[in-house]
């Protein structure tokens, strides 16, 4: 089997090798890719949609509506995961461990005996790994996390002028709130964020896509057509176009970020929800 | 003179080969996030900015911690 | 040699491309391991992406962000030449989103079939299946 | 020549069809029973309806949705189909008056399935009849063929598996093996399906691939029992005796000769196969069948396997009659499709009626029944005579007719074969009448007491041996039907 | 509104999904209803872009306005109209048939199944309906990854095939990424018609011929033809009832449907099939997987698996008759994506109604099915015959295009094939009808019925079971308008 895979990989491989030869050379600016169609982005892209960064502008607006779908495939992503792996009962638990603040002694309590709230303050729930506390880490991550925060709310909102958008930012928002989950522990992350939160706030970004869409139908232009919400904005049509950009690359990051850490929960508690990473 | 794409890019093989050949999960996974990060430095150079940007952030980042986490919760050993 | 170096120079892209994705293949037919199996898969379609990245790709062009002209200006004054093209780096942040999505459930199924027979080997898990098929 | 363009045949068509969830739904045998009656009269009334106008030589057409490029699925009513639809839509009714006698004698189980399934393969009988292209011929065959394989399994038991799976595996291989790739082919060259009296061929292939598509013709219709695709027949025994008789008098059998008739009339033409010859290949096709199964006969001991062969010989009088190509041998051929229909039925129902009232079904233990069914027994032997050609029955007229034909085509050889097989036809049917009723009282195995089947048994059997010999003095209108059509082969007037 | 609709076709299932995946979370009894009045919404829509193309010929949709090729374009034309509709109706029909099941096995997910079962839905029409040849490959990998979600909770060894479907049809979807590639590092373009106007000009272009023949790889992984086939039949055979009677009719139709897209509209007829080689190798290579598919089904013991080998000897017949590359083969391959949906469609509604009574369908478990549940198996015939091929049932017709394409082109492998699988196939389905209607054996004559009880699946299950049934009697009766008055009027010229 190996060895097939081997001889067909490697004839695929050359036959597709042999083929580069009728390549355009590599940085050809006059290869038919670079001539044809990019060649109108390049030269109108700004002056329609009010937008330097030209993969930005071609993203969401000439081609946004392979874009809703990029973000829709996140979200199918983040529902597939939970659909997957989200138990609600685990059937034969493990046992759990907490530790009593104010004494520091640990306790183990088996499967079926009587838990404390989830919310008390007196008792924590610990990880069944044990993991040594981790000050500093713990406090970096509390001082760096604003910070990334920050950031993604810039790449979104900066994404007409320089890389990124909503797809960036809103990893980025979810990388903050993983690294939370991983500094401290995944239950707190989950309190701050909740699944539900983050199931309907996925919703909500693809909504916003989507529904500003819709919303140009319903104003009498094509799907996606943000010229249309001129009016409701109140500017002229190609900041109408601008602000249309804008619109959707905030729903971007509000799924992008709800479906990353959803995948992330699912992914690192196996479906549980109690002790991740 | 070799220019300094090509370097990444052979790089970059190296590292992808190395992620497949590691007998330890945990170690592919790590790997695997530098050969990320080694394809998102030849995007950055080909000019490809918010694909490099997304990359550093999906490939190198959040893809590595659904693998470690995916690791995590299966096991390390592999036979390959 | 004279041929050889300025044929490297211009194909070097492709063929490491080539490389990758048939290293990436590789492992998806041939890896036993079902997480190698996945990075496998990661290498492949990134190598795809890095084959439309050198499509895009021209020689002494710069980012396709615009910095001359303003609001409605630059019409006409933009030298497309300079630039690199930026149509094929849209069509990657979609197929890098792909990649990433895929990979989350693909790792989704993986933890499935690990919590379903304890071993993500292959070999193991047929051998299991062919085992209760006995029975 | 007359068209008129009319829902009577697709209403004679459906008639049958639509009775069959209305049989589904019926709470009490009696009104299951009532709907299979009114549903049979009205049929009945519908193709009589229609009879006139195609006796003044019109014809009726009615065409429903086109399914394939210049096809549709059409239905013309002709002589000839009118010819078929009459026998089989008059025997229908006979057949359920006799059924109910049957059924409820032996307490049969499944009888809404069976009298659903009875309804659906009689629509499928006129669909066939009525059919106006090759496609809708086809189309209602493999209806029929679906809707008598839980007839013929009615028992469900091991034996009917196997029988209905060599049903199945005869009818459907031979359709889907051979008949489908030969109409591929017509199709591909001609382009059309439409029957026309001299054929839609017009010489579009060669003398061996018109031989080849004949042959394929020939067997594949399987029903028609042709051998070596005769051995399902015998097998199919194993049902209940009306489906026996509808199989072999109404439905099954005689759909089978009627569209080797058809395709040898309408689709080859007449002409082209005599100019090439081809009707003698057949001919002897059909001989060999006739002798071959004769034999097989006179060595049976179970009544209705003994029945089953010579029922394979009779087809193979129709089909021999047809592929003579001779004016009279075709009419004869026609003429034998309503002749031995009635003979047949009456045989298949007095065997029905013994099985019920004594429970006997081989031969051998027949001696002196006669003395204890009468009227069963007269029956018997009209039907047989019939049968066997011999005056005054119907059967007569139709093998006259095609004793005719072979001098008319001048083959004398097929002269022989019919008279070797006439001889050997009395000599498997009269001993048993001839045992049944003279034998000396040592050797009857029954009392003198007599002791018939139920009324609803004895009246169809009395109805359709006495239609026998009704038909040997009028045997209107068959007759003229089947001259009707000849003339419109051959191309001459109106008789 | 109604020049909206190609747009709306896809909003209305993808909005609803949104809806529904947040009703999960709020109030879970709204999430079924309101899947069932999306589908249907977005079936009257189908319907009604039909009815406007039949009456005013193919309509384009500009996506956000930009016209091609500077946007993305949605054409709905004669080829994918009539799609269209299948596609919706044995959607609607499955969900409906499914219910019991979904609130059987997911009661506490169901918000996530439906929003699933939705996005599966927008995917497979998207990729019907786009004219842009990289959104085809975004609805691609919609449609595929709710795919493997869906099958990925069911039973056995669900998430291993699910796994290896997924493998499978990545690597499918990244083939058909590269083609793509390959087409626009030759063009420039990714618009379907603006591709097929610069055909010509480079008819002789390696790299569009490598397009060509990268991009059908990926197809026929991703659509399970022979000898790539290994994933479908676990995949289908352990995937949740109710995912099953969604899948197994709608993904490898939808991807022949991409096959034939390209074929036709993308590359033209006339590049196409320019290189016999590559069409004969093809088709060779689907006369296998005929054979193959129809010996495989006769040594499985299970209905599922059973059809999902048919599948596989199915998809053989269309990949074969389009490769023929003759008007009849094109006609009787289209023809065939409608009428196989709803032939499986049917098949699998039967089955998850069989498995909902008995708990399983296994062969030796069907004994008197057929007095149990008559209307059930009333439907399991009708389907049957169609795929055996049975006129006036519509898979009769389709077959019918194919052998004549395949004798027209003198293929008669093709021809021989097609014949055989009719007849394994009467094989295949006549030994479960003895199994269902004999055994438990009779014991002899003069009894009464005492048959197995009446006990017929729930009237959601029955109702479209039978719908779907007559469908495929109806689909045999209209064939003939569906290709005079459609599939022939979308056969570019240029097809011999």
């Amino acid at each position: 089997m190996r060895l097939l895979a081997l001889i067909a990989v490697i004839l695929t491989g050359g036959l597709i090798i042999f083929q580069t030869g009728a390549f355009p050379d590599f940085g050809d600016a006059n290869a038919p890719a670079n001539t044809y169609l990019s060649t109108y982005y390049l030269e109108h892209g700004q002056a329609d949609t009010h937008a330097p960064n030209i993969v930005t502008s071609v993203l969401a607006d000439y081609r946004g509506y392979d874009t809703m779908f990029e973000t829709t495939v996140v979200f199918a992503a983040g529902l597939a995961c939970f659909f997957l792996l989200r138990r609600k009962k685990v059937p034969g638990g493990e046992p759990r461990i907490y530790r009593h603040m104010p004494t520091g002694i640990t306790l183990r309590i088996a499967d079926g005996g009587k838990l404390p709230a989830e919310d008390s303050e007196v008792f924590r729930r610990l990880d069944t790994e044990f993991v040594p506390q981790q000050l500093i880490i713990k406090n970096t991550c509390r001082i760096v996390i604003p910070f990334i925060q920050i950031f993604a709310l810039y790449v979104i909102a900066h994404g007409h002028y320089s890389p990124g958008g909503g797809f960036q930012g809103g990893v980025l928002l979810a990388a903050s709130i993983i690294l939370y989950a991983i500094s401290h522990d995944l239950r707190r992350a989950i309190r701050r964020f909740s699944e539900k939160t983050a199931a309907l706030m996925g919703s909500l970004g693809v909504l916003i896509y989507a529904g500003t869409g819709a919303l140009c139908l319903l104003m009498g232009a094509n799907f996606l057509n943000y010229k249309a919400l001129a009016p409701l904005l109140g500017v002229d049509a190609v900041m109408a176009r601008s602000h249309g950009i804008l619109i959707v690359e905030i729903g971007v990051a509000f799924a992008v970020m709800a479906m990353i850490i959803w995948i992330y929960y699912n992914l690192s508690s196996a479906g549980k929800h109690d002790e991740g990473l | 003179m070799i220019p300094i794409d090509l370097a990444i890019l052979t790089l970059v093989t190296i590292s992808g080969i190395g992620a497949l050949a590691i007998k330890d999960l945990l170690g592919a996974a790590i790997v695997f996030s530098a050969y990320s990060f080694l394809m998102c430095l030849a995007w950055a150079i080909m000019g490809a900015v918010d694909v490099a940007f997304t990359e550093a952030a999906v490939g190198a980042g959040v893809s590595t911690i659904f693998c470690v986490a995916a690791v995590f919760h299966t096991t390390r050993r592999t036979k390959d | 040699m004279t041929d050889l170096l300025p044929l490297m120079a211009a194909k070097y892209n492709y063929w490491i491309y080539t490389i990758l994705m048939m290293t990436g293949l590789y492992a998806m037919i041939a890896k036993n391991n079902l997480v190698k199996k996945i990075i496998g898969m990661n290498i492949f379609q990134t190598a795809i992406i890095l084959f439309y990245v050198s499509i895009a790709y021209k020689t002494g062009g710069t980012l396709p962000i615009i910095m001359e002209g303003g609001h409605g200006g630059g019409h006409g004054a933009i030298n497309a030449a300079d630039y690199i093209n930026p149509l094929p780096h849209t069509l990657m942040l979609t197929a890098i989103v792909v990649s990433v999505a895929t990979m989350g459930v693909a790792l989704a199924l993986a933890i499935k079939v690990y919590r379903q027979y304890g071993t993500l080997e292959e070999d193991d898990i047929n051998h299991q299946i062919r085992t209760q098929a006995g029975q | 020549m007359e068209l008129l363009y009319s829902i009577k045949p697709l209403a004679a068509i459906l008639v049958s069809f639509f009775v069959v969830p209305i049989i589904f739904s019926s709470k009490s045998e009696n009104v299951r029973e009532a709907w299979t009656f009114l549903a049979a009269l009205l049929k009945f009334a519908i193709v009589l309806s229609m009879l006139p106008f195609v006796l003044k030589g019109g014809q009726i057409a009615y065409s429903l949705v086109e399914v394939l490029p210049g096809v549709a699925i059409a239905f013309k009513v002709d002589a000839f189909g009118m010819l078929f639809a009459l026998v089989s839509s008059s025997l229908w009714i006979v057949t359920s008056m006799y059924s109910i006698g049957y059924m409820r004698s032996l307490k049969e189980h499944g009888q809404t399935r069976y009298y659903a399934c009875f309804a659906l393969s009689l629509s499928a009988t006129l669909g066939v009849a009525f059919a106006g292209n090759l496609f809708t011929l086809y189309l209602f065959y493999e209806m029929l063929s679906f809707a008598t394989y839980p007839l013929v399994t009615h028992h469900q038991d091991k034996e009917a598996r196997s029988s209905g799976r060599k049903y199945l595996t005869y009818i459907l291989g031979a359709s889907i093996g051979l008949v489908l790739p030969a109409m591929l082919i017509i199709y591909t060259q001609t382009g059309t399906f439409e029957f026309a009296p001299q054929g839609f061929m017009n010489g579009a292939f060669s003398k061996e691939a018109t031989t080849v598509l004949l042959l394929m013709f020939v067997f594949g219709f399987a029903k028609a029992g042709l051998m070596p695709f005769h051995s399902w027949l015998p097998a199919a025994m194993v049902a209940p005796t009306p489906v026996s008789a509808l199989l072999h008098a109404v439905a099954v059998v005689k759909v089978g000769v009627f569209c080797v008739a058809r395709v040898i009339t309408s689709v080859f033409g007449t002409k082209m196969l005599a100019t090439m010859g081809l009707g003698t290949i057949v001919c002897y096709v059909a001989s060999f069948t006739i002798i071959v199964s004769s034999f097989i006969a006179l060595s049976q001991d179970g009544l209705k396997r003994r029945l089953a062969f010579s029922t394979i010989g009779q087809l193979a009088y129709i089909i021999l009659g047809i592929a003579l190509l001779s004016p009279s041998g075709m009419t004869g051929g026609m003429l034998h499709i309503a002749m031995h229909a009635f003979g047949k039925i009456t045989l298949f129902f007095c065997a029905g009626a013994i099985f019920a009232a004594s429970g006997i079904k081989n031969i051998s233990e027949m001696v002196g029944i006669g003395r204890r069914m009468p009227f069963t027994m007269t029956a018997f032997l009209l039907g047989s005579l019939s049968v066997i050609g011999l005056p005054p029955l119907g059967g007569f007229i139709s093998k006259w007719h095609l004793v005719i034909g072979t001098i008319e085509s001048g083959q004398i050889f097929f002269l022989f074969v019919l008279l070797a097989s006439s001889l050997l036809n009395a000599a498997y049917f009269l001993p048993i009448s001839y045992k049944a009723f003279f034998c000396t009282d040592e050797e009857a195995m029954f009392e003198k007491k007599v002791d018939e089947v139920p009324t609803w048994c004895l009246v169809p059997l009395c109805i359709t041996a006495t239609c026998s010999v009704i038909f040997f003095f009028y045997p209107q209108p068959f007759l003229q039907l089947a001259k009707m059509t000849v003339a419109t082969i051959i191309g001459a007037p109106m008789p | 509104m109604t020049h909206h609709f190609p747009a709306l076709l896809i909003i209305v299932p993808l909005l609803s999904a949104l809806i529904v995946s947040a009703m999960g979370w709020i109030n879970r009894r709204w999430c079924f209803p309101l899947a069932v009045a999306a589908l249907s919404g977005a079936l009257a829509i189908s319907v009604g872009l039909l009815t406007q193309v039949m009456a005013t010929g193919p309509i384009a949709y500009k996506m956000a306005g930009w016209s091609p090729p500077i946007g993305i374009t949605y054409v709905i034309d004669y080829l994918n109209a009539p799609i269209l509709v299948v596609i919706l109706a044995v959607a609607l029909l499955n969900l409906i048939a499914a219910k019991t099941w979904i609130e059987k096995d997911f009661s506490e997910k169901i918000g996530a199944y439906l929003a699933l079962y939705l996005l599966f839905l927008s995917g497979m029409v998207g990729i019907v309906s786009t004219g842009d040849a990289f959104n085809l490959y975004v609805l691609l990998e919609i449609g595929s990854l709710t795919g493997y979600a869906l099958i990925g909770l069911g039973k056995e060894r669900a998430p291993l095939s699910s796994l290896n479907y997924l493998f499978m049809g990545t690597i499918g979807a990244s083939f058909y990424l590269l083609g793509i590639g390959y087409i626009y590092i030759a063009t420039g373009t990714l618009n379907m018609a603006d591709i097929a106007s610069m055909i010509p000009q480079l008819a002789e272009s390696s790299t569009l011929f490598l397009a060509l023949i990268i991009c059908m790889a990926g197809l026929f992984v991703k659509m399970a033809l022979f000898p790539m086939h290994g994933w479908l039949p676990n995949a289908y055979s352990n995937a949740p009832s109710a995912s099953a009677g969604l899948i197994a009719p709608l993904t490898t139709k939808v991807m022949i449907y991409a096959m034939v897209r390209l074929g036709l509209t993308v590359f033209t007829p006339q590049f196409t099939f320019s290189r016999g080689m590559l069409s004969e190798a093809i088709v060779w290579v689907a006369v296998a997987a005929i054979i193959a598919g129809s010996l495989l089904a006769l040594m499985q013991r299970r209905l599922s698996r059973m059809l999902t080998y048919i599948i596989v000897a199915e998809v053989g017949y269309m990949v074969g008759g389009f490769w023929l590359g003759n008007e009849a083969g094109v006609t009787g391959a289209t023809l065939h994506i409608i009428n196989d949906a709803a032939m499986t469609l049917t098949l699998f509604l039967a089955v998850s109604a069989i498995t909902w009574k008995l708990g399983s369908d296994k062969f030796e478990d069907l004994q008197g099915l057929f007095g149990k549940m008559p209307f059930t198996m009333m439907g399991f015939v009708i389907a049957a015959l169609a795929v055996i091929g049975i006129p006036p049932t519509c898979g009769f017709f389709s077959k019918w295009y194919l052998i004549t394409a395949g004798i027209n082109a003198g293929q008669w492998a093709f021809v021989g094939a097609l014949l055989f699988s009719s007849l394994t196939n009467a094989v295949l389905f006549f030994r479960i009808f003895e199994i269902a209607f004999f055994e438990p054996f009779a014991t002899g004559h003069g009894h009464h019925d005492h048959g197995p009880t009446f006990s017929e699946a729930p009237l959601t299950m029955v109702v479209p079971l039978i719908v779907a049934a007559i469908s495929l009697i109806a689909l045999g009766l209209y064939s003939g308008d569906i290709v005079t008055k459609l599939i022939q009027l979308a056969i570019p010229a240029g097809i011999a």
